[in-house]
């Protein structure tokens, strides 16, 4: 259920930058994801699609990037990725349910994940919680706003 | 554009919100805002949010250990002691320690804010961690609050904690400066801490 | 290429290095750690070092406040309390309060270590702040070290601690563990912050 | 004199490096410092030019560069540079004399610099310390190793 304050957060977002920008209708939302969140797509666009209603966003269509984000361990400097460490995340979802920690807060990452070369917890990632990568609006063609 | 921050925002915007500080560890900050928030509770609908994400205490204080805050539609549901909401990382991690490097704190700490269930809530109360950093920083980004910052009398807690009534005189956002007497009585009355002499030099300084 | 972890990694290269640490604040990890380093450096040359980069209690303590190192052409020359080295970052920004974002604290404690005059030093003794976050890593990735872990024996104490105990117990770094039996005479022994048994568990536990 | 730390780190550095990829002779070292720590460049040469004798360093000159780095508050989303902050920085050096804190650890800059805008110390800077932008080596033309 966690998807629906993702869209909560996605859309407050948006509608504060169209009320900042004097825009009157929003087609498209660009977000990126780190995929070891797991969030579940079918439930994003549905809290997303429920909670756009009567706003700028009425008409506006969700475009979800699931990101794979590389983690550097700063006590080897071991670069891997979250397939690279499958084991460790299916072992903490098993652990959790679906409102997993790393669900809610994929900055715990570090916590929960070890180097699976040296077994150390001193990781580090770039991409860490939702970023909205870009936003389609109607009036003048296509505009782009990075996170 | 930064959709967390956006919605730590918007889910303090119009809060009565206090934050329980202290530069120094162990001096019953958590005690202290536990105390607190449960008397507010009786009075409003409150909602006490540990901010201390490597110890969690006050899963501890109240018995929550082990257990998980339920996630629905509005988000983190606080646990209930009495009247009184409590949000801690320890409803998230479970039994787990939380080992992290300086810069994922800031975002756990935005997420606990942002992800709570707020609504109908008049009263949010913040128990922070020891030290000066992102707890201080991020409160400051997010919203106004009132300080009411912690020390025993002791004079080594009372120098560490002038660091952070000096800052935020300096941010016009002068605090309540709560001593913690914790006194002991074995047929009189005993401060182990220190008394009240170490910390008055300090209030007449900081007004 | 990192030429600061590099200096910090040769500079404690051979060094004998104890962190005194504790998930928990105030649970007297500075007055042990300080009266642990004055007891080593009777026997050999000892330097204590104040990691706790928001408090820097040490300077307090030992009565160098408002004091700044030397720094020389073989770094920052420790305070000299008998024949015990001290460094602290008060030493650095004198009475002035450290306000940080996360991600910086790494550095500044990395700094601490690269750029002390370690010469004819064989101990190391940290002095670590609260917490699970920079500290424990930084210090990991510099060196091998002796754990000693201080808790007070109040239920709250033992439980945050425990993470400490469990996370160094997995990195086959077993601790020692120290418990801060502050005690009240008047009359009659009492302890103020619980019995010895709150700790009996967490020893067991963890053998 | 904290310049003699700063290029014993260098020196360390590059030994440690050298040694690990079997160079024998180092021609140049490039290095990068934030213009506000006030590093003393002369003092620095002198520094270097003793501490690298009988190593794989003899012969090796450092190429210095002073680096602007941009400072962002996290408060109100300004951007600036040392130059807008000399009066605040300025004034800490005067405080302190020659070994000022900024001088010794970079990065204690938000500690020490209020925001020119709003007067916060949320700040971030991306360059923090001293960095090694570039080795040349003798033996088979020119290596870049960037830190
Ligand atoms: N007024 C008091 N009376 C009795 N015990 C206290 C009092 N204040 C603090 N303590 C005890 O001191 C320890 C530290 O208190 P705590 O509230 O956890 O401090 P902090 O949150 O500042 O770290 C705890 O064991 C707590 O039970
Ligand atoms: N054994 C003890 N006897 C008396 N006072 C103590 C004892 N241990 C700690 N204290 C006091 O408790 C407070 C916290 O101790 P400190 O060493 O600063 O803890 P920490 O470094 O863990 O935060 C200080 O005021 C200190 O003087
Ligand atoms: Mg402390
Ligand atoms: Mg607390
Ligand atoms: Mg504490
Ligand atoms: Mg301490
Ligand atoms: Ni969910
Ligand atoms: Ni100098
Ligand atoms: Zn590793
Ligand atoms: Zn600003």
């Amino acid at each position: 259920m966690h998807e629906w304050s993702v869209a909560d957060a996605i859309i407050r977002t948006v509608i504060n930058w169209a009320s900042e920008n004097h825009v009157k209708e929003i087609v498209k939302v660009k977000v990126g994801i780190p995929s070891y969140s797991f969030l579940d797509l079918e439930i994003l666009k549905e809290a997303f699609d429920t909670m756009k209603k009567d706003s700028v966003l009425d008409n506006a269509e969700l475009d979800v990037e699931f990101k794979e984000p590389t983690f550097k361990c700063r006590n080897c400097g071991f670069t891997f990725t979250s397939s690279d460490v499958k084991d460790q995340l299916d072992s903490v979802r098993s652990e959790f349910g679906e409102e997993y920690p790393l669900h809610l807060m994929p900055a715990l990452a570090p916590s929960f994940l070890k180097c699976p070369k040296c077994g150390s917890h001193d990781i580090i990632t770039q991409t860490q919680d939702i970023t909205i990568d870009g936003i389609e609006v109607k009036e003048s063609g296509t505009t782009e706003a990075v996170s | 554009m930064e959709p967390l921050r956006q919605l730590a925002k918007e889910k303090l915007d119009g809060k009565k919100v206090i934050a329980v500080m202290s530069a120094k560890g162990g001096v019953g900050k958590s005690i202290i805002s536990s105390l607190l928030a449960l008397s507010f509770s009786n009075v409003e609908n409150t909602i006490l949010i540990d901010m201390d994400i490597h110890t969690m205490a006050t899963t501890k204080l109240f018995g929550f250990e082990g257990k998980l805050h339920d996630v629905g539609k509005d988000g983190i549901e606080p646990f209930k002691a009495n009247s009184l909401g409590i949000v801690s990382l320890g409803g998230i991690v479970k039994d787990n320690y939380v080992l992290l490097p300086g810069g994922n704190n800031e975002e756990v700490m935005e997420s606990l804010i942002a992800y709570t269930n707020m609504k109908n809530t008049k009263r949010i109360i913040f128990d922070l961690p020891p030290g000066l950093g992102d707890e201080v920083l991020v409160l400051e980004r997010l919203t106004k609050y009132y300080p009411i910052v912690v020390t025993t009398p002791s004079k080594v807690s009372v120098k560490v904690v002038e660091y952070l009534v000096k800052y935020l005189s300096e941010r016009n956002n002068k605090p309540l400066l709560a001593v913690n007497m914790s006194y002991f009585d074995c047929g009189k009355i005993v401060h182990p801490f220190g008394e009240i002499e170490n910390v008055k030099s300090l209030s007449e300084k900081y007004n």
